[in-house]
Protein backbone atom coordinates (compact mmCIF):
# COMPACT_ATOMS: atom_id res chain seq x y z
CA UNK A 1 0.00 0.00 0.00
CA UNK A 2 1.28 3.45 -0.83
CA UNK A 3 2.36 5.80 1.96
CA UNK A 4 -0.65 7.99 1.46
CA UNK A 5 -2.96 5.03 1.83
CA UNK A 6 -1.26 3.95 5.03
CA UNK A 7 -1.56 7.44 6.33
CA UNK A 8 -5.23 7.51 5.58
CA UNK A 9 -5.70 4.17 7.18
CA UNK A 10 -4.33 5.44 10.47
CA UNK A 11 -6.37 8.54 10.23
CA UNK A 12 -9.49 6.45 9.77
CA UNK A 13 -8.65 4.11 12.57
CA UNK A 14 -8.33 7.09 14.85
CA UNK A 15 -11.65 8.43 13.71
CA UNK A 16 -13.55 5.21 13.43
CA UNK A 17 -15.56 5.31 16.66
CA UNK A 18 -17.12 8.62 15.76
CA UNK A 19 -18.55 7.57 12.40
CA UNK A 20 -22.22 6.85 12.65
CA UNK A 21 -22.50 5.26 9.22
CA UNK A 22 -21.39 5.50 5.59
CA UNK A 23 -23.07 8.89 5.13
CA UNK A 24 -21.11 10.16 8.10
CA UNK A 25 -17.87 8.98 6.47
CA UNK A 26 -18.82 10.74 3.24
CA UNK A 27 -19.56 14.00 5.03
CA UNK A 28 -16.20 13.72 6.78
CA UNK A 29 -14.42 13.22 3.44
CA UNK A 30 -16.26 16.11 1.83
CA UNK A 31 -15.25 18.40 4.65
CA UNK A 32 -11.69 17.12 4.61
CA UNK A 33 -11.45 17.90 0.88
CA UNK A 34 -13.01 21.30 1.51
CA UNK A 35 -15.83 20.57 -0.90
CA UNK A 36 -19.31 21.81 -0.28
CA UNK A 37 -22.37 19.68 -0.86
CA UNK A 38 -23.62 22.11 -3.44
CA UNK A 39 -20.34 22.01 -5.34
CA UNK A 40 -19.38 18.40 -4.85
CA UNK A 41 -16.72 16.57 -6.84
CA UNK A 42 -17.81 12.99 -6.63
CA UNK A 43 -14.89 11.01 -8.04
CA UNK A 44 -12.22 11.85 -5.45
CA UNK A 45 -14.73 11.26 -2.67
CA UNK A 46 -15.64 7.87 -4.11
CA UNK A 47 -11.98 6.87 -4.34
CA UNK A 48 -11.27 7.93 -0.78
CA UNK A 49 -14.33 6.12 0.50
CA UNK A 50 -13.26 2.92 -1.24
CA UNK A 51 -9.76 3.32 0.19
CA UNK A 52 -11.33 3.59 3.62
CA UNK A 53 -13.31 0.39 3.14
CA UNK A 54 -10.19 -1.34 1.85
CA UNK A 55 -8.08 -0.25 4.80
CA UNK A 56 -10.74 -1.41 7.23
CA UNK A 57 -10.71 -4.80 5.54
CA UNK A 58 -6.93 -4.97 5.69
CA UNK A 59 -7.09 -4.26 9.38
CA UNK A 60 -9.72 -6.97 9.75
CA UNK A 61 -12.19 -4.55 11.26
CA UNK A 62 -15.75 -5.74 10.94
CA UNK A 63 -17.74 -3.34 8.83
CA UNK A 64 -21.50 -3.10 8.96
CA UNK A 65 -23.10 -4.21 5.72
CA UNK A 66 -24.28 -0.64 5.13
CA UNK A 67 -20.69 0.44 4.52
CA UNK A 68 -20.31 -2.19 1.80
CA UNK A 69 -23.69 -1.33 0.29
CA UNK A 70 -22.56 2.25 0.04
CA UNK A 71 -19.28 1.17 -1.55
CA UNK A 72 -21.07 -0.70 -4.32
CA UNK A 73 -23.45 2.21 -4.80
CA UNK A 74 -20.50 4.59 -5.15
CA UNK A 75 -18.74 2.32 -7.61
CA UNK A 76 -21.89 2.31 -9.71
CA UNK A 77 -22.14 6.07 -9.39
CA UNK A 78 -18.55 6.56 -10.49
CA UNK A 79 -19.05 4.30 -13.49
CA UNK A 80 -22.06 6.40 -14.51
CA UNK A 81 -19.88 9.47 -14.39
CA UNK A 82 -17.03 7.93 -16.35
CA UNK A 83 -19.02 6.31 -19.10
CA UNK A 84 -19.11 8.43 -22.23
CA UNK A 85 -22.86 8.17 -22.56
CA UNK A 86 -23.23 11.74 -23.65
CA UNK A 87 -25.62 12.35 -20.83
CA UNK A 88 -24.79 15.37 -18.78
CA UNK A 89 -24.90 14.91 -15.04
CA UNK A 90 -25.11 18.53 -14.07
CA UNK A 91 -27.45 18.28 -11.12
CA UNK A 92 -30.50 19.61 -12.91
CA UNK A 93 -32.13 16.28 -13.67
CA UNK A 94 -34.27 14.77 -10.93
CA UNK A 95 -33.07 11.26 -11.79
CA UNK A 96 -29.47 12.36 -11.73
CA UNK A 97 -27.61 9.92 -9.46
CA UNK A 98 -25.23 12.61 -8.19
CA UNK A 99 -28.22 14.72 -7.22
CA UNK A 100 -29.65 11.74 -5.39
CA UNK A 101 -26.46 11.33 -3.40
CA UNK A 102 -26.39 15.04 -2.63
CA UNK A 103 -29.93 14.93 -1.31
CA UNK A 104 -29.11 11.98 0.87
CA UNK A 105 -26.15 13.85 2.26
CA UNK A 106 -28.08 17.09 2.77
CA UNK A 107 -30.76 15.24 4.70
CA UNK A 108 -28.20 13.42 6.79
CA UNK A 109 -26.26 16.61 7.44
CA UNK A 110 -29.47 18.29 8.61
CA UNK A 111 -30.09 15.44 11.03
CA UNK A 112 -26.54 15.56 12.29
CA UNK A 113 -27.00 19.25 12.90
CA UNK A 114 -30.31 18.63 14.65
CA UNK A 115 -28.81 15.98 16.89
CA UNK A 116 -25.97 18.25 17.88
CA UNK A 117 -28.52 21.01 18.60
CA UNK A 118 -30.41 18.57 20.81
CA UNK A 119 -27.26 17.51 22.56
CA UNK A 120 -26.27 21.12 23.26
CA UNK A 121 -29.51 21.78 25.12
CA UNK A 122 -29.34 21.51 28.90
CA UNK A 123 -30.48 17.93 29.28
CA UNK A 124 -32.42 16.52 32.18
CA UNK A 125 -30.30 14.00 34.16
CA UNK A 126 -27.16 15.41 32.55
CA UNK A 127 -27.30 19.17 33.19
CA UNK A 128 -30.52 19.61 35.13
CA UNK A 129 -31.82 17.16 37.67
CA UNK A 130 -35.45 16.95 38.67
CA UNK A 131 -36.42 16.97 42.31
CA UNK A 132 -35.88 13.41 43.40
CA UNK A 133 -38.72 10.99 43.44
CA UNK A 134 -38.68 7.52 44.85
CA UNK A 135 -41.46 6.20 42.62
CA UNK A 136 -40.40 3.32 40.46
CA UNK A 137 -43.80 2.12 39.36
CA UNK A 138 -45.33 3.48 36.22
CA UNK A 139 -47.94 6.15 36.71
CA UNK A 140 -51.14 5.28 34.89
CA UNK A 141 -51.20 8.68 33.24
CA UNK A 142 -47.72 8.14 31.81
CA UNK A 143 -48.35 4.70 30.33
CA UNK A 144 -47.33 4.35 26.74
CA UNK A 145 -47.67 1.88 23.93
CA UNK A 146 -43.95 1.28 24.23
CA UNK A 147 -44.42 0.20 27.85
CA UNK A 148 -47.01 -2.33 26.80
CA UNK A 149 -44.89 -3.78 24.01
CA UNK A 150 -41.80 -3.90 26.17
CA UNK A 151 -43.73 -5.70 28.89
CA UNK A 152 -44.59 -8.38 26.35
CA UNK A 153 -41.04 -8.52 25.16
CA UNK A 154 -39.70 -9.03 28.66
CA UNK A 155 -42.29 -11.71 29.19
CA UNK A 156 -41.07 -13.47 26.11
CA UNK A 157 -37.50 -13.32 27.35
CA UNK A 158 -38.61 -15.01 30.55
CA UNK A 159 -40.86 -17.76 29.32
CA UNK A 160 -39.24 -18.35 25.95
CA UNK A 161 -40.85 -19.89 22.92
CA UNK A 162 -44.30 -20.77 24.12
CA UNK A 163 -45.43 -17.19 24.54
CA UNK A 164 -44.93 -16.08 21.00
CA UNK A 165 -46.59 -19.18 19.62
CA UNK A 166 -49.66 -18.32 21.60
CA UNK A 167 -49.50 -14.60 21.01
CA UNK A 168 -48.84 -14.87 17.31
CA UNK A 169 -52.51 -15.48 16.71
CA UNK A 170 -55.03 -13.59 18.74
CA UNK A 171 -57.51 -16.39 18.07
CA UNK A 172 -56.41 -19.80 19.11
CA UNK A 173 -58.27 -22.67 17.52
CA UNK A 174 -58.20 -24.56 20.77
CA UNK A 175 -59.95 -21.75 22.52
CA UNK A 176 -62.63 -21.58 19.85
CA UNK A 177 -63.04 -25.37 20.04
CA UNK A 178 -63.55 -25.07 23.77
CA UNK A 179 -66.11 -22.36 23.14
CA UNK A 180 -67.98 -24.51 20.62
CA UNK A 181 -68.00 -27.38 23.05
CA UNK A 182 -69.38 -25.09 25.72
CA UNK A 183 -72.18 -23.99 23.42
CA UNK A 184 -72.94 -27.58 22.39
CA UNK A 185 -73.25 -28.62 26.04
CA UNK A 186 -76.53 -26.69 26.23
CA UNK A 187 -77.68 -26.95 22.60
CA UNK A 188 -77.55 -29.84 20.20
CA UNK A 189 -77.13 -27.59 17.23
CA UNK A 190 -75.48 -24.19 16.87
CA UNK A 191 -74.60 -21.86 14.05
CA UNK A 192 -70.91 -21.57 13.26
CA UNK A 193 -71.04 -17.82 13.73
CA UNK A 194 -72.30 -18.30 17.29
CA UNK A 195 -68.76 -19.42 18.11
CA UNK A 196 -67.38 -16.12 16.93
CA UNK A 197 -67.23 -13.31 19.47
CA UNK A 198 -65.71 -10.56 17.38
CA UNK A 199 -66.51 -9.63 13.80
CA UNK A 200 -62.94 -10.23 12.77
CA UNK A 201 -62.23 -12.28 9.71
CA UNK A 202 -59.33 -14.04 11.41
CA UNK A 203 -61.60 -15.32 14.13
CA UNK A 204 -64.18 -16.54 11.66
CA UNK A 205 -61.46 -18.43 9.81
CA UNK A 206 -60.31 -19.79 13.17
CA UNK A 207 -63.85 -20.93 13.98
CA UNK A 208 -64.13 -22.67 10.64
CA UNK A 209 -60.84 -24.48 11.21
CA UNK A 210 -61.96 -25.38 14.72
CA UNK A 211 -65.15 -26.88 13.28
CA UNK A 212 -63.21 -28.89 10.72
CA UNK A 213 -60.91 -30.20 13.44
CA UNK A 214 -63.86 -31.14 15.67
CA UNK A 215 -65.52 -32.90 12.77
CA UNK A 216 -62.30 -34.82 12.09
CA UNK A 217 -62.20 -36.14 15.65
CA UNK A 218 -65.94 -36.87 15.43
CA UNK A 219 -67.11 -34.36 18.01
CA UNK A 220 -69.47 -32.54 15.65
CA UNK A 221 -71.16 -32.88 12.31
CA UNK A 222 -71.07 -29.91 9.95
CA UNK A 223 -74.28 -29.13 8.08
CA UNK A 224 -74.84 -26.70 5.25
CA UNK A 225 -77.91 -26.88 3.06
CA UNK A 226 -76.71 -24.76 0.15
CA UNK A 227 -73.49 -23.08 -0.89
CA UNK A 228 -73.06 -19.84 1.10
CA UNK A 229 -75.95 -20.69 3.41
CA UNK A 230 -75.67 -20.88 7.19
CA UNK A 231 -73.24 -23.47 8.54
CA UNK A 232 -74.56 -25.51 11.47
CA UNK A 233 -72.57 -27.58 13.92
CA UNK A 234 -74.43 -30.57 15.37
CA UNK A 235 -73.32 -32.46 18.47
CA UNK A 236 -72.40 -36.11 17.86
CA UNK B 1 -19.32 27.46 44.62
CA UNK B 2 -20.55 27.22 48.17
CA UNK B 3 -20.41 23.81 49.80
CA UNK B 4 -23.76 24.53 51.41
CA UNK B 5 -25.39 24.99 48.02
CA UNK B 6 -23.85 21.83 46.63
CA UNK B 7 -25.27 19.95 49.60
CA UNK B 8 -28.66 21.50 48.93
CA UNK B 9 -28.60 20.46 45.26
CA UNK B 10 -27.54 16.93 46.21
CA UNK B 11 -30.32 16.36 48.72
CA UNK B 12 -32.78 18.08 46.40
CA UNK B 13 -32.09 15.78 43.48
CA UNK B 14 -31.91 12.55 45.48
CA UNK B 15 -34.72 10.02 45.29
CA UNK B 16 -35.68 9.67 48.93
CA UNK B 17 -33.28 10.17 51.80
CA UNK B 18 -29.63 10.86 51.02
CA UNK B 19 -27.06 9.37 53.40
CA UNK B 20 -24.28 11.61 54.73
CA UNK B 21 -21.66 9.27 53.34
CA UNK B 22 -23.02 9.88 49.82
CA UNK B 23 -22.60 13.61 50.38
CA UNK B 24 -19.10 13.11 51.78
CA UNK B 25 -18.17 11.18 48.64
CA UNK B 26 -19.12 14.10 46.40
CA UNK B 27 -18.00 17.00 48.60
CA UNK B 28 -14.52 16.22 49.92
CA UNK B 29 -12.87 17.76 52.98
CA UNK B 30 -16.01 18.23 55.00
CA UNK B 31 -17.29 16.39 58.06
CA UNK B 32 -20.67 15.05 59.12
CA UNK B 33 -20.89 18.07 61.38
CA UNK B 34 -20.40 20.42 58.43
CA UNK B 35 -23.32 18.76 56.66
CA UNK B 36 -25.53 19.16 59.72
CA UNK B 37 -24.54 22.82 59.94
CA UNK B 38 -25.22 23.43 56.25
CA UNK B 39 -28.62 21.78 56.57
CA UNK B 40 -29.61 23.90 59.51
CA UNK B 41 -28.45 27.05 57.71
CA UNK B 42 -30.50 26.04 54.68
CA UNK B 43 -33.54 25.43 56.85
CA UNK B 44 -33.01 28.90 58.32
CA UNK B 45 -33.00 30.42 54.84
CA UNK B 46 -36.18 28.51 53.92
CA UNK B 47 -37.88 29.68 57.08
CA UNK B 48 -36.89 33.32 56.63
CA UNK B 49 -37.98 33.43 53.01
CA UNK B 50 -41.29 31.73 53.82
CA UNK B 51 -40.63 28.45 52.00
CA UNK B 52 -43.02 25.54 52.41
CA UNK B 53 -40.37 22.81 52.73
CA UNK B 54 -37.52 21.86 55.03
CA UNK B 55 -34.70 19.36 55.04
CA UNK B 56 -35.31 16.71 57.66
CA UNK B 57 -32.89 14.30 59.19
CA UNK B 58 -34.22 10.75 58.83
CA UNK B 59 -32.54 7.53 59.84
CA UNK B 60 -31.42 6.89 56.28
CA UNK B 61 -30.11 10.42 55.79
CA UNK B 62 -31.40 13.83 54.78
CA UNK B 63 -34.58 14.41 52.84
CA UNK B 64 -36.92 17.19 51.82
CA UNK B 65 -40.40 17.30 53.30
CA UNK B 66 -43.16 19.85 52.99
CA UNK B 67 -44.48 21.58 56.12
CA UNK B 68 -47.37 19.91 57.84
CA UNK B 69 -49.77 22.78 57.44
CA UNK B 70 -49.82 22.23 53.65
CA UNK B 71 -50.79 18.59 54.02
CA UNK B 72 -54.54 19.16 53.48
CA UNK B 73 -53.82 20.60 50.04
CA UNK B 74 -51.36 17.92 49.13
CA UNK B 75 -53.71 15.16 50.16
CA UNK B 76 -56.39 16.44 47.85
CA UNK B 77 -53.86 16.48 45.03
CA UNK B 78 -54.80 13.64 42.76
CA UNK B 79 -52.54 10.82 43.74
CA UNK B 80 -51.67 9.24 40.42
CA UNK B 81 -52.57 5.58 40.35
CA UNK B 82 -49.66 3.35 39.56
CA UNK B 83 -49.30 0.08 37.76
CA UNK B 84 -46.73 -2.54 38.69
CA UNK B 85 -44.57 -4.15 35.99
CA UNK B 86 -46.48 -7.39 36.60
CA UNK B 87 -49.82 -5.69 36.02
CA UNK B 88 -48.47 -4.15 32.83
CA UNK B 89 -47.48 -7.59 31.60
CA UNK B 90 -50.91 -9.01 32.33
CA UNK B 91 -52.50 -6.06 30.58
CA UNK B 92 -50.33 -6.61 27.52
CA UNK B 93 -51.27 -10.30 27.36
CA UNK B 94 -54.98 -9.53 27.65
CA UNK B 95 -54.76 -6.76 25.05
CA UNK B 96 -53.23 -9.05 22.46
CA UNK B 97 -55.16 -12.11 23.41
CA UNK B 98 -58.57 -11.06 24.59
CA UNK B 99 -60.90 -12.50 25.52
CA UNK B 100 -58.77 -14.84 27.60
CA UNK B 101 -59.02 -16.74 30.83
CA UNK B 102 -56.88 -16.28 33.91
CA UNK B 103 -55.41 -19.65 33.14
CA UNK B 104 -54.16 -18.43 29.77
CA UNK B 105 -52.54 -15.41 31.39
CA UNK B 106 -50.96 -17.55 34.09
CA UNK B 107 -49.66 -20.06 31.58
CA UNK B 108 -48.12 -17.41 29.39
CA UNK B 109 -46.54 -15.59 32.31
CA UNK B 110 -45.52 -18.71 34.20
CA UNK B 111 -46.76 -17.17 37.46
CA UNK B 112 -50.03 -16.53 39.20
CA UNK B 113 -51.64 -13.27 38.06
CA UNK B 114 -54.45 -12.88 40.63
CA UNK B 115 -53.27 -9.68 42.24
CA UNK B 116 -52.43 -8.03 38.93
CA UNK B 117 -55.85 -8.92 37.56
CA UNK B 118 -57.43 -7.41 40.66
CA UNK B 119 -55.47 -4.21 40.29
CA UNK B 120 -56.30 -3.94 36.58
CA UNK B 121 -59.99 -4.52 37.34
CA UNK B 122 -59.83 -1.81 39.99
CA UNK B 123 -58.28 0.60 37.52
CA UNK B 124 -60.97 -0.39 35.01
CA UNK B 125 -58.38 -1.30 32.43
CA UNK B 126 -59.86 -4.77 32.07
CA UNK B 127 -63.30 -6.19 32.55
CA UNK B 128 -64.87 -9.60 32.96
CA UNK B 129 -66.79 -10.99 30.02
CA UNK B 130 -70.07 -12.66 30.98
CA UNK B 131 -70.17 -16.42 30.64
CA UNK B 132 -68.11 -19.42 31.57
CA UNK B 133 -65.22 -19.83 31.92
CA UNK B 134 -64.56 -16.33 33.20
CA UNK B 135 -62.67 -14.42 30.57
CA UNK B 136 -61.02 -11.01 30.61
CA UNK B 137 -61.19 -8.29 28.03
CA UNK B 138 -59.71 -4.81 27.87
CA UNK B 139 -62.01 -1.85 28.37
CA UNK B 140 -62.78 1.50 26.75
CA UNK B 141 -60.65 3.03 29.47
CA UNK B 142 -57.75 0.90 28.29
CA UNK B 143 -58.17 2.27 24.78
CA UNK B 144 -58.32 5.80 26.18
CA UNK B 145 -55.17 5.42 28.27
CA UNK B 146 -53.19 4.12 25.31
CA UNK B 147 -54.74 6.43 22.74
CA UNK B 148 -56.22 3.63 20.66
CA UNK B 149 -59.46 3.81 18.75
CA UNK B 150 -59.87 0.04 18.72
CA UNK B 151 -57.89 -3.07 19.54
CA UNK B 152 -57.00 -3.45 15.88
CA UNK B 153 -54.89 -0.29 16.33
CA UNK B 154 -52.47 -2.26 18.48
CA UNK B 155 -49.06 -2.23 16.87
CA UNK B 156 -47.96 -5.32 15.04
CA UNK B 157 -46.25 -7.61 17.50
CA UNK B 158 -44.15 -9.32 14.87
CA UNK B 159 -42.66 -6.03 13.75
CA UNK B 160 -41.84 -5.10 17.31
CA UNK B 161 -40.21 -8.45 17.95
CA UNK B 162 -38.12 -8.00 14.84
CA UNK B 163 -36.70 -4.91 16.44
CA UNK B 164 -36.41 -6.19 19.97
CA UNK B 165 -35.71 -9.79 19.22
CA UNK B 166 -32.48 -9.04 17.38
CA UNK B 167 -30.25 -9.77 20.34
CA UNK C 1 -52.23 30.83 53.78
CA UNK C 2 -50.81 32.32 50.63
CA UNK C 3 -51.89 30.79 47.31
CA UNK C 4 -48.34 31.15 46.07
CA UNK C 5 -47.04 28.99 48.86
CA UNK C 6 -49.70 26.35 48.33
CA UNK C 7 -48.68 26.19 44.69
CA UNK C 8 -45.06 25.81 45.75
CA UNK C 9 -45.86 22.96 48.13
CA UNK C 10 -47.94 21.24 45.44
CA UNK C 11 -45.27 21.32 42.75
CA UNK C 12 -42.63 20.46 45.31
CA UNK C 13 -44.41 17.35 46.48
CA UNK C 14 -45.37 16.08 43.03
CA UNK C 15 -43.54 13.14 41.53
CA UNK C 16 -42.38 14.61 38.24
CA UNK C 17 -44.17 17.38 36.39
CA UNK C 18 -47.44 18.65 37.83
CA UNK C 19 -50.08 19.78 35.34
CA UNK C 20 -51.74 23.17 35.83
CA UNK C 21 -55.13 21.53 35.88
CA UNK C 22 -54.10 19.52 38.93
CA UNK C 23 -53.18 22.76 40.67
CA UNK C 24 -56.45 24.37 39.62
CA UNK C 25 -58.34 21.45 41.13
CA UNK C 26 -56.74 22.00 44.52
CA UNK C 27 -56.55 25.79 44.58
CA UNK C 28 -59.91 27.18 43.54
CA UNK C 29 -60.57 30.64 42.11
CA UNK C 30 -57.24 31.07 40.39
CA UNK C 31 -56.36 31.04 36.71
CA UNK C 32 -53.53 29.53 34.68
CA UNK C 33 -52.06 33.00 34.55
CA UNK C 34 -52.05 33.22 38.36
CA UNK C 35 -50.08 29.98 38.50
CA UNK C 36 -47.54 31.29 36.00
CA UNK C 37 -47.21 34.51 38.04
CA UNK C 38 -46.76 32.60 41.29
CA UNK C 39 -44.13 30.40 39.68
CA UNK C 40 -42.16 33.35 38.40
CA UNK C 41 -42.37 35.03 41.83
CA UNK C 42 -41.13 31.85 43.47
CA UNK C 43 -38.26 31.59 41.01
CA UNK C 44 -37.40 35.19 41.87
CA UNK C 45 -37.27 34.31 45.57
CA UNK C 46 -35.07 31.28 44.85
CA UNK C 47 -32.73 33.40 42.79
CA UNK C 48 -32.47 36.15 45.39
CA UNK C 49 -31.83 33.75 48.24
CA UNK C 50 -29.23 31.84 46.22
CA UNK C 51 -31.16 28.60 45.83
CA UNK C 52 -29.85 25.86 43.56
CA UNK C 53 -33.17 24.94 41.94
CA UNK C 54 -35.94 26.55 39.91
CA UNK C 55 -39.44 25.66 38.80
CA UNK C 56 -39.47 24.96 35.09
CA UNK C 57 -42.37 24.92 32.70
CA UNK C 58 -42.45 21.51 31.06
CA UNK C 59 -44.89 20.28 28.43
CA UNK C 60 -46.84 18.36 31.04
CA UNK C 61 -46.82 21.16 33.62
CA UNK C 62 -44.40 22.52 36.18
CA UNK C 63 -41.46 20.75 37.69
CA UNK C 64 -38.50 21.46 39.93
CA UNK C 65 -35.02 21.09 38.45
CA UNK C 66 -31.57 21.97 39.68
CA UNK C 67 -29.44 24.67 38.07
CA UNK C 68 -27.02 23.55 35.40
CA UNK C 69 -23.93 24.64 37.28
CA UNK C 70 -24.45 21.99 39.96
CA UNK C 71 -24.61 19.19 37.41
CA UNK C 72 -20.95 18.12 37.82
CA UNK C 73 -21.61 17.32 41.49
CA UNK C 74 -24.96 15.69 40.89
CA UNK C 75 -23.76 13.49 38.06
CA UNK C 76 -21.55 11.49 40.37
CA UNK C 77 -24.56 10.86 42.57
CA UNK C 78 -26.94 9.85 39.81
CA UNK C 79 -24.63 8.13 37.36
CA UNK C 80 -26.75 9.31 34.46
CA UNK C 81 -27.18 7.08 31.46
CA UNK C 82 -25.85 8.76 28.37
CA UNK C 83 -27.41 8.82 24.98
CA UNK C 84 -25.09 7.64 22.23
CA UNK C 85 -24.54 9.88 19.19
CA UNK C 86 -26.45 7.30 17.17
CA UNK C 87 -29.41 7.46 19.55
CA UNK C 88 -29.36 11.25 19.37
CA UNK C 89 -29.46 11.09 15.58
CA UNK C 90 -32.42 8.73 15.66
CA UNK C 91 -34.13 10.98 18.17
CA UNK C 92 -33.55 13.98 15.92
CA UNK C 93 -35.08 12.22 12.91
CA UNK C 94 -38.13 11.21 14.92
CA UNK C 95 -38.50 14.66 16.48
CA UNK C 96 -38.46 16.39 13.10
CA UNK C 97 -40.33 13.79 11.19
CA UNK C 98 -42.77 12.16 13.58
CA UNK C 99 -44.62 9.99 13.20
CA UNK C 100 -42.17 7.97 11.15
CA UNK C 101 -41.29 4.36 10.49
CA UNK C 102 -38.00 2.64 11.27
CA UNK C 103 -37.40 2.48 7.55
CA UNK C 104 -37.47 6.27 7.27
CA UNK C 105 -34.99 6.58 10.12
CA UNK C 106 -32.73 3.96 8.55
CA UNK C 107 -32.88 5.60 5.13
CA UNK C 108 -32.02 9.05 6.39
CA UNK C 109 -29.18 7.80 8.57
CA UNK C 110 -27.90 5.25 6.06
CA UNK C 111 -27.55 2.62 8.78
CA UNK C 112 -29.73 0.27 10.75
CA UNK C 113 -31.19 1.98 13.83
CA UNK C 114 -32.58 -1.01 15.77
CA UNK C 115 -30.41 -0.74 18.82
CA UNK C 116 -30.90 3.01 19.14
CA UNK C 117 -34.66 2.64 18.81
CA UNK C 118 -34.58 0.03 21.54
CA UNK C 119 -32.64 2.23 23.88
CA UNK C 120 -34.84 5.25 23.19
CA UNK C 121 -37.96 3.21 23.85
CA UNK C 122 -36.49 1.96 27.08
CA UNK C 123 -35.72 5.51 28.16
CA UNK C 124 -39.25 6.51 27.16
CA UNK C 125 -37.97 9.23 24.88
CA UNK C 126 -39.93 7.74 22.00
CA UNK C 127 -43.12 5.76 21.82
CA UNK C 128 -44.94 3.60 19.32
CA UNK C 129 -47.94 5.22 17.70
CA UNK C 130 -51.09 3.10 17.65
CA UNK C 131 -51.83 1.59 14.25
CA UNK C 132 -49.94 -0.05 11.45
CA UNK C 133 -47.28 0.14 10.11
CA UNK C 134 -45.36 0.70 13.31
CA UNK C 135 -44.43 4.36 13.57
CA UNK C 136 -42.49 6.23 16.20
CA UNK C 137 -43.18 9.54 17.91
CA UNK C 138 -41.37 11.49 20.59
CA UNK C 139 -42.86 11.58 24.09
CA UNK C 140 -43.62 14.16 26.77
CA UNK C 141 -40.58 12.80 28.49
CA UNK C 142 -38.51 13.82 25.47
CA UNK C 143 -39.78 17.38 25.79
CA UNK C 144 -39.02 17.36 29.52
CA UNK C 145 -35.53 16.01 29.06
CA UNK C 146 -34.62 18.61 26.46
CA UNK C 147 -36.45 21.47 28.17
CA UNK C 148 -38.95 21.99 25.36
CA UNK C 149 -42.59 22.91 25.82
CA UNK C 150 -43.55 21.54 22.40
CA UNK C 151 -41.96 20.15 19.25
CA UNK C 152 -42.42 23.52 17.59
CA UNK C 153 -39.74 24.85 19.96
CA UNK C 154 -37.18 22.93 17.92
CA UNK C 155 -35.02 25.07 15.66
CA UNK C 156 -35.95 25.21 12.01
CA UNK C 157 -33.98 22.85 9.83
CA UNK C 158 -34.68 24.68 6.58
CA UNK C 159 -34.21 22.44 3.60
CA UNK C 160 -34.79 19.33 5.60
CA UNK C 161 -38.52 19.79 5.80
CA UNK C 162 -38.70 20.33 2.06
CA UNK C 163 -36.79 17.17 1.37
CA UNK C 164 -39.05 15.04 3.51
CA UNK C 165 -42.69 15.76 3.97
CA UNK C 166 -44.26 14.04 6.96
CA UNK C 167 -45.53 10.53 6.50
Amino acid sequence: MNPEGTNMMHEFVLHLPSFEGPLDVLLYLIEKNRFTLEDLEVCPIVDQYLAYIESMRTLDIALASEFLDMASYLIWLKSCLLLPTGEVLDGSDANNPVQELKEMLIAYRAIKQASSDLSSRPMLFRDRFPRGTAHTEQSLAALSMGNLLQALHELKGRTRKYVMDVLASRFSIHEIMARIQGLLSTNNKIRLEDAVTSRERMELIGAFMAALEMSRVALVRILQRRVFSVIYLVKR
Amino acid sequence: MDTREIIEALIFSAAGALASREILKVVPDISEGDIADAVSELNGIYKDSGRTFRIERASAGYMYVTLERYAPFLRSLHNPSRLSPAALEVLAVIAYRCPCTKQTVDTIRGVDSSSSLKSLLKHQLIDVKPGKPMRYVTTERFLEVFGLTSLSDLPDLGQFEELFGSE
